[in-house]
């Protein structure tokens, strides 16, 4: 395979041809900040993102991260495994890929007067390239660096409709939690490295032994390190900036930030609880933090679901749902276990994955009601399936595949997670009242969720509304986006060994 | 590869009508649908397995292949099937095709959606008779709620948004519960499976069942998921308390969804508590005879006396059915060759009858605008031909002879009486067998109302009679009812080959 | 066995045809498929006298003719049992059809009557069940067709269904006696259930079974053998009791009145009515074994004899009084049975079945002659008018009276002497006698009334002045059966064969089976044997009691008969109702027993319904629709935490972490 | 002599909880965003005492980063706060609460 014969770096591409597209465009910007050839612009951010989704696809089936003892062509790791190339980075890579392909290709309708086309365009790669950092980060100095490269574009990005108040205080809201959350992160660092004097995720691992007498000191810094997490995937109780920041937000950033930035949170939090907080020597050490994210997981998928049965604002509601579903992903924590876990862990990437179809999709249908103009309210989005059927027909896809119901991508990893769940019950029966929440909420949640439903097919247009335009960009990532939460069913036999074997990778 | 020509054919014909011009999508539909109907007749005739297709015997038509490793798990595309599924599966395709049918009269805005959204059902509804996988099967089985969601929603009455919303939860939370249950049993079963495959799982069950799980000791274990899974089925057959989603959802449901609903989708219900339930814990059911015999009775009593406090025609059959299920439930619970044969049987029949019943008072709502049985009266004057074979769907309801509805009910009885589940069995036997006099009260006082005396209409409605499309399919079912009826063997030659593996499961054998 | 028998299902399947091509073709056929039926009953009725002669040929026929469901311990099947009592009734039920369906075109096919087809269809339908019913050679089959008879009783009674009331009988008698059946049928699964079999002939009847189950004495659900024979067998005269009309049960009939009075002939006097009791005699056996069952069998029919003559005494309507006979001359069959008089019972059956179908045709002729009028206030004089009628209706009346030597007296007074000598042993059966005696009395009473009130005196209306004329179709019948119910009599002259030592006891043979071989279980002899009811006569002689018996009951009648010829047989007769009292409004009212009925439906069923529906609206469903607003609510609550205030969010931010601090903390022992 | 690593700390979390106090309690979005600064520089003093008490150096150059992204996040902080001001009128961060619930 070519791949062996290329320098360790070219195991990085996929973030460098995003950091590269958003170099392009950032020169593009400087030369011509007015410009408004939204083909090119949105041209190169869409082929940048969908070379980089390419490569990060090619090098999975490649078998670029896999060990080479299984066959592939072995995990490469860089700058003495500050950045590690493994399965579940390249598999989230793919989720940054796919979600920016995504907006990108939706946001060629939605900016169609915003005066400054390139510097949106570049600061979502340049936030992807973070993003996609995140998913390679192997030492927390990297994983602070990239986190912050992600977060900085995304505070303005929410913001970026300058004279829109809404999104102003979107921003400011998402910024100074951000600035909080990133204090304490760095916080948490700072004693994590002094109660074990490395960075170094593996380094870390290798020298808890020492940390005995400063347990306390490493477990207020693991909480922070959570609270990081928390923050970044929009988790209780560092999740109160989401609801505003995604019902602020451009409909596509709220896309991006909701799927791919919570992705990226994932990530990091998987790959330094599994690498460098075994949990075995942390319970030896008295920090048991699977409890920690068995609470969060619940309280977080609660809190979600039940605030967003009630939400007028169809983008509020799926903002909130946004909050539900990381905490059905933080399962994939939760169930982690001293001996295996790996399903669980699997089933929270791929429910990741699907999420970063379905959610977005959802997302860019409310990014094309923005688009029409109909309001934002459910009773406005009433009867919207007779002037454009094919979009109500995603949405249905995209509303009854986040409740999980099949037969779309939503139900599988929905399902795995549960099962996951269960099989972890086995060793830690606490398991079971996060399955029992899972449960609960997936039922308010399909109330919910078919009420959007409800209101497109359903319910007669409380006033007539002429026939609605076709913006080509919206509709073809609506569809793709649809097509690949149903397709996702049926072909899901290689998304789930992709993702149960990464799993199984970092899981010690 | 028979199976997947069959859920191919509707799903493909989905597609198609979905997208086709809704002038021509009712008959286009329609003939879509005679397809899996010639399909599943060919399979009824040449079908060729015998036993369970649970335990171990052999399948007609089967196939399987590889799907998703999920762990230690495999999940495969899994479909086979027994003397159990078949006459399901044929009766499903049947239905559907006759639904189609009545529902070109009733049925006028949207109707390419709607008859593609009727076709995907049947895709899922046969699913779920022919899949051996539990996630397979758990697939299809989700799916059926979202068409019949949008069905009940879109095309249904004045209520029809509340009815369709809580149809929608009530039953997803119980399939919730089920699915949960279930999960853990497979999970405590240990090594002893390696894939979702129900036999496979059928087979660990009855060697040794599960180990403790999550620190639930073995025998509460296997106890709790069997309630659990008892709950999650029984608020889709539905048995009384949870039965309240289906008369708002039946009365709510256009014709041709009522039609489906009561003579389908609550067969799910009964088949699955058959299949899991009552195949793969013979020692629990022994454990909970009388509980769950007591809740049949209820069932079909209860049922029965909310059926007589109604008026209006389509309640009347929805409470009904609930009491009909109730016969169902006692003959799987009397664990006899008559009993589960005959519970199976009743699946087959009541969905022939209620589907006409249901048909029948679509189209004399189609003419008078009304199903209050105090609006009208005299009915039979101006449709004689729709009220006759309403007449005799009724008969058949209160299980007349010759007619399958008796047939079924006497192998319930019969096997329950003779069942040796409990000692009580002759009593809850001789009780619920007081339905057949309830039954025949509600539905003569409501014939004696609005078919019989002066002609009176509420409504100012001009009635005129109904089109050929309209009776055609009642008189199919009505003939499909009466050979069942004069010859059982039809079917209950294969019913019984399938159903007796299960009754040698019980320790307490059936004399009957 | 090639022969008679094979073509005994066409005596079934001939009618059946008549049904389809009546209710498919009748509008086309000239008289709408009356022909049809004609053909098909005639047919009936040639091949079930050809059956006859093969029986007395000495053949009996049992055999199973399909499976209809195959178990493993138990296969259900229709089958064919001809022996001399199903041969018997098979000319009976097919002689009646045939002249009703004759009757028909008169009566029917008058001044534009509408959905005659249907009306032909059903009588088909009706006779095609009927026969199958008896040439069940099972229990199951049996009820099969019991039920279908019912069907049809109710399709009839509600031919006229653009009325109020005929509707409304209908569904009355059909849920009345469906009552009965609901006993019948567990009767039918319990047998099943209990011996493994439903063939009532052969030796794997559940007869024999039970038999040998008493032997062995053997317990079934904690019961002994013979206790659970008793039980079973009043389940299944629960269903007896329904269609037969007997008390309690019997108050649907009088209300069938409404369906056409053809109809009335055929099925509430003749036939269907019968089924019942042909029931008890085929299964005769079976109750043979337990005493107990015999005794109330006994009472029941002794009661309703006596209960439904009084209530016949005061009715006006020319068919109520009908009826209300009907309803005691079953009970007087059932009495004879109960007192092991199963000779004597099923020659009643027999005479009944002519006379009363007499009788209702007669009825039917009058109210023809009437135009449509039934109130026998309203007639009188029409002796003159319409001899044949009047003749034809006298012979059924005193045949009904139980005059010598009308054929009525003859099996009714045998039916009372099987009584009495079983009395006089066991004085408790006495009771049930008395009350059959007395009844005697009633019946001449009413049914003399009946005669004079309707063709003697002066006429009481213009219609009675001048009649509307009648056909031959309508004459051949009666003057058929007018004949018939004069000499049917003749087949089992008991009495005088008794004193005068000849052998002209022919029914009493056939139905023992001299005349036939290969006939085991089924003969009166055997049933006598396993009853085991011994009797004794008046002064030790037999010729004694048959003499003070039959002497008591002509007696009585004939004294009935004077009284009503004193107080209706004048010019002017006046209704002496009055005379009665305080006892003509419970007589009118039927004992309130009707009341009794209607509360049980609308005063304690449907307050019962409406609570419970109710109950499942309020609390069931509430529950369920309870749980989804609280979480509704809840969730109000929850988005309540989002205040808008980006330093709130901090604050809650910075507890939550603490909180989680604290909780880790000292779960994980970090502050010691 | 050297001051025991415990001082260090001790020194730092009071840093950090005086920043998180202005956090808690500043409507300014400036002094807000100072308060934050604050907090960050109680990390530094961490990582640089826990540098050298480990020993290694990674500790301090990870204070250089955090100074490096702090003056980021003050670029985009002010950035925001500009807008702010403009569609508000204020820097009072309690001001903005349209959406809530």
């Amino acid at each position: 395979m070519a791949v062996l014969e290329m320098p360790e770096l070219t195991a990085l591409a996929p973030p460098m041809i995003l950091a590269l597209t958003a170099l392009v465009l950032f020169t593009y910007d400087s030369i011509n900040p007015r410009s408004t050839n939204r083909p090119v612009i949105a041209g190169v951010a869409a082929v940048g993102s969908l070379a980089s989704l390419a490569v990060a696809v090619w090098f999975i089936l490649a078998g670029v991260g896999t060990p080479v003892a299984e066959g592939g062509n072995g995990v490469f790791d860089l700058f003495e495994g500050q950045l590690i190339v493994d399965q579940m980075a390249l598999f989230f890579m793919i989720i940054v890929g796919v979600v920016t392909a995504l907006v990108s290709i939706a946001s060629y309708d939605y900016l169609r007067d915003h005066a400054y086309q390139a510097e949106y365009y570049s600061l979502v790669l340049l936030a992807a390239t973070g993003m996609s950092t995140m998913a390679a980060s192997n030492s927390l100095v990297t994983i602070f660096i990239s986190l912050e490269l992600a977060s900085l574009p995304s505070f303005a990005l929410v913001a970026i409709l300058k004279s829109n108040r809404g999104s102003v205080e979107a921003g400011l809201k998402y910024f100074l939690i951000g600035a909080l959350s990133s204090a304490i992160f760095v916080y948490g660092i700072s004693l994590v490295y002094g109660a074990t004097g490395h960075m170094q995720l593996d380094a870390i691992a290798d020298n808890l032994g020492a940390a005995e007498e400063m347990n306390g000191l490493l477990g207020i810094g693991v909480l922070m390190l959570i609270g990081g997490f928390a923050y970044k995937t929009a988790s209780v109780p560092f999740h109160f900036w989401a609801p505003e920041a995604y019902e602020g937000a451009p409909a596509p950033i709220a896309a991006f930030l909701s799927s791919a930035s919570k992705a990226a949170g994932f990530v990091i939090a998987f790959r330094v609880f599994t690498t460098a907080f075994p949990l075995d020597v942390m319970q030896t050490l008295g920090i048991d933090w699977s409890l920690v994210f068995i609470v969060l997981a619940i309280v977080t998928m609660t809190v979600g679901n039940f605030a967003a049965a009630t939400q007028n604002n169809v983008k509020r509601m799926l903002a909130y749902s946004s909050v539900g579903h990381a905490g059905y992903a933080l399962i994939g924590l939760a169930g982690l276990t001293v001996d295996g876990g790996e399903l669980v862990l699997g089933a929270a990437m791929m429910h990741l994955l699907v999420y970063g179809f379905m959610n977005t999709g959802a997302f860019l249908f409310v990014a094309l009601a923005e688009y029409w103009g109909v309001g934002r309210t459910f009773e406005d989005y009433n009867g919207l399936s007779k002037q454009a059927p094919i979009a109500c027909v995603a949405l249905a896809v995209f509303m009854f595949s986040l409740a999980g119901i099949p037969p779309f991508g939503g139900f599988w990893s929905k399902y795995f997670l549960f099962t996951g769940a269960l099989e972890a019950a086995s060793a830690n029966p606490w398991l079971l009242a996060v399955a029992a929440a899972l449960v609960i909420n997936s039922a308010l949640s399909l109330y919910y969720y078919s009420r959007l439903v409800k209101a497109v097919w359903i319910e007669d247009p409380v006033l007539e509304r002429e026939s609605l335009s076709q913006p080509t960009g919206l509709y073809a990532a609506i569809v793709v986006a649809a097509v690949m939460t149903v397709l996702i069913l049926p072909g899901f036999g290689p998304v789930a060994d992709a993702a149960i074997g990464a799993a199984g990778a970092i899981i010690p | 590869m028979m199976i997947e020509a069959l859920i191919a054919v509707a799903l493909v014909g989905a597609l198609v009508t979905f997208v086709a011009p809704n002038r021509i999508a009712g008959k286009l539909a329609f003939v879509i649908s005679l397809v899996p109907v010639a399909i599943s007749l060919w399979m009824f005739a040449v079908f060729d397995g015998s036993g369970n297709a649970l335990l171990d015997g052999t399948l007609a038509f089967e196939s399987q292949m590889e799907w998703i490793q999920l762990g230690d798990y495999a999940i495969t595309w899994f479909v086979g099937i027994d003397g159990i599924s078949l006459p399901l599966v044929v009766l499903t395709t049947i239905l559907v095709s006759l639904a189609i049918m009545s529902s070109w009269t009733p049925i006028d805005m949207r109707e390419s959606q709607f008859y593609g959204l009727v076709l995907f059902i049947e895709a899922n509804l046969i699913g779920v008779f022919v899949a051996l996988d539990f996630f397979l099967w758990f697939i299809f089985w989700e799916a059926v709620l979202i068409p019949m969601y949008l069905l009940i929603g879109i095309w249904g009455g004045p209520r029809r948004k509340y009815a369709a919303i809580k149809f929608f939860v009530y039953t997803n939370v119980a399939s919730l519960v089920m699915f949960g249950s279930f999960i853990a049993l497979v999970f405590a079963l240990g090594d002893g499976v390696s894939s979702f495959a129900l036999p496979e799982i059928t087979a660990a069950m009855l060697n040794g069942g599960p180990e403790s799980f999550a620190g639930i000791g073995s025998g509460t274990l296997t106890s709790l998921v069997f309630v659990a899974m008892f709950l999650g089925f029984a608020v889709k057959v539905p048995v009384v308390p949870f039965h309240t989603w289906l008369p708002d959802a039946h009365v709510e449901a256009p014709t041709p969804a009522s039609v489906l609903l009561a003579g389908v989708l609550l067969k799910m219900g009964t088949y699955a508590l058959l299949r899991f339930n009552f195949t793969m814990f013979p020692d629990q059911v022994s454990q909970f005879v009388v509980p769950i015999a007591a809740i049949a009775v209820i069932s079909v009593i209860y049922g029965a006396m909310l059926a007589l406090a109604q008026t209006d025609l389509k309640r009347i059959v929805a409470y009904s059915s609930v009491s009909s299920m109730g016969y169902v439930i006692l003959g799987l619970v009397a664990y006899t060759q008559f009993g589960i044969g005959g519970a199976t049987f009743q699946m087959v029949s009541h969905g022939l009858i209620s589907g006409l019943m249901f048909m029948a008072v679509g189209v004399i709502y189609n003419a008078t605008h009304t199903r209050m049985v105090t609006d009208m009266s005299g009915m039979a004057d101006k449709m004689p031909i729709a009220v006759g074979v309403l007449i005799a769907g009724a008969f058949g309801y209160m299980g007349l002879p010759l007619m399958s509805g008796f047939a079924a009910e006497y192998f319930i009885f019969f096997g329950a009486f003779g069942s040796e589940a409990s000692t009580y069995m002759p009593l809850f036997t001789g009780l619920a067998m007081f339905g057949i006099v309830i039954v025949a009260g509600y539905l003569l006082f409501a014939m004696q109302r609005t078919l019989f005396g002066p002609f009176r209409l509420e409504t100012d409605y001009e009635i005129r009679r109904a089109p050929l499309h309209d009776i055609a399919p009642m008189f199919v079912l009505l003939g499909l009812i009466i050979a069942l009826g004069v010859a059982p063997e039809l079917i209950f030659e294969m019913i019984t080959d399938a159903v007796d593996p299960i009754v040698d499961l019980a320790e307490f054998g059936g004399d009957a | 066995m090639v022969g008679a028998f094979e073509f005994a299902p066409a005596i079934a399947l001939l009618p059946l045809a008549a049904f389809v091509v009546a209710l498919v073709f009748g509008n086309g056929m000239p008289k709408k498929g009356a022909y049809a039926g004609i053909l098909a009953t005639a047919g009936s009725l040639l091949l079930s006298l050809w059956m006859l002669a093969t029986v007395a040929g000495g053949e009996v026929y049992n055999e199973p003719l399909y499976d209809w469901a195959i178990g493993d311990e138990i296969t259900f099947h229709f089958g064919i049992l001809i022996d001399p009592l199903s041969a018997l009734m098979l000319v009976i039920v097919s002689l009646v059809a045939l002249l009703v369906h004759i009757f028909s075109l008169g009566y029917m096919n008058a001044e534009g009557e509408t959905g005659l087809p249907r009306y032909y269809a059903e009588l088909g339908l009706f006779t095609f069940s009927m026969l199958a019913f008896v040439l069940a050679d099972n229990l199951l089959m049996a009820f099969m067709f019991f039920e279908l008879v019912g069907l049809c009783s109710y399709l009839l009674i509600g031919f006229w269904f653009r009325t109020r009331s005929a509707p409304s009988a209908a569904k009355k008698a059909f849920l009345v006696t469906r009552f009965g059946d609901y006993f019948f049928l567990i009767g039918v699964v319990a047998i099943g259930a209990t011996f493994g079999t439903l063939t009532f002939a052969g030796d794997a009847s559940f007869v024999n079974e039970a038999q040998s189950a008493i032997d062995a004495g053997e317990t079934f659900h904690g019961f002994g053998a013979e206790t659970w024979v008793t039980i079973l067998g009043l389940l299944v005269l629960g269903g007896v009791i329904g269609k037969s009309a007997q008390f309690p049960l019997h108050t649907w009939l009088p209300d069938a009145m409404e369906g056409p009075t053809t109809v009335s002939a055929l099925i509430h006097a003749a036939t269907m009515v019968a089924a019942g009791v042909y029931l008890v005699a085929r299964m005769f056996g079976f109750y043979a074994l337990s005493p107990t069952a015999l005794a109330i069998i006994a009472f029941v029919g002794g009661f309703t004899a006596l209960f439904a003559a009084t209530m016949g005494v005061v009715k006006d309507d020319i068919k109520q009084v009908l009826a209300y006979s009907t309803i005691s001359q079953y009970g007087y069959m059932m009495l004879g049975l109960g007192v092991g008089g199963y000779v004597a019972g099923v020659f009643h059956l027999m005479n009944h079945a002519f006379f009363k179908a007499l009788l209702f045709l007669g009825a039917g002729a009058v109210i023809i002659l009437m135009h449509h009028e039934q109130d026998m206030w309203k007639m009188g004089g029409l002796k003159d008018k319409a001899p044949v009628t009047y003749y034809t209706f006298l012979a059924g009346a005193l045949a009904l009276a139980g005059i010598v030597p009308f054929s009525g007296f003859w099996s009714k007074d045998e039916i009372l002497y099987d009584a009495i000598i079983l009395g006089l042993e066991e004085p408790i059966f006495l009771v049930a006698y008395s009350m059959g005696l007395l009844a005697v009395f009633f019946t001449g009473f009413y049914t003399f009334r009946m005669v004079f009130l309707t063709f003697h005196g002066k006429p009481r209306s213009e219609a009675a002045r001048d009649p509307h004329p009648v056909g031959m179709n309508v004459k051949i019948p009666l003057i058929v059966l007018g004949v018939l119910a004069l000499l049917a009599g003749v087949v089992n002259l008991a009495p005088v064969g008794k004193i005068a030592g000849m052998d002209i006891m022919f029914l009493e043979y056939w139905l023992d089976g001299q005349y036939t071989e290969g006939m085991t279980g089924l003969t009166y002899s055997e049933y006598s044997d396993t009853a085991g009811l011994d009797t004794t006569y008046i002064a030790g002689s037999q010729t004694i009691t048959l003499l003070i018996a039959g002497a008591l009951a002509l007696g009585l009648a004939l004294a009935g008969a004077i009284v009503a010829h004193v107080l209706y047989n004048v010019p002017e007769p006046v209704p002496h109702t009055e005379n009665l009292g305080a006892a003509r409004e419970v007589l009118r009212s039927n004992y309130y027993q009707d009341e009794v009925q209607v509360w049980i439906a609308q005063g304690l069923a449907m307050p019962t319904a409406r609570m419970a529906d109710r109950f499942d609206q309020s609390v069931i469903d509430g529950v369920v629709n309870g749980v989804s607003s609280v979480s509704l609510f809840g969730s109000g609550g929850m988005k309540r935490l989002q205040t808008g205030v980006v330093t709130n969010y901090a604050a809650l931010i910075v507890l939550g972490f603490i909180a989680l601090v604290v909780g880790l903390g000292v779960y994980g022992g970090w502050f010691v | 002599m050297t001051v025991g690593i415990e001082y260090y700390v001790l020194l730092s979390a009071a840093l950090f909880c005086i920043g998180l106090f202005g956090v808690l309690t500043r409507r300014n979005a400036l002094m807000f965003l100072m308060s934050v600064e604050i907090m960050l520089n109680a990390a530094n003093i961490n990582l640089i005492a826990f540098a050298f008490y480990h020993g290694n150096l990674s500790g301090q150059v990870f204070a250089l980063f955090t100074m490096a992204l702090a003056a980021a996040e003050v670029a985009v902080g002010l950035g925001i706060i500009l807008v702010l001001y403009r569609n508000f009128r204020d820097v009072d961060v309690t001001v903005p609460s349209a959406m809530r619930w």
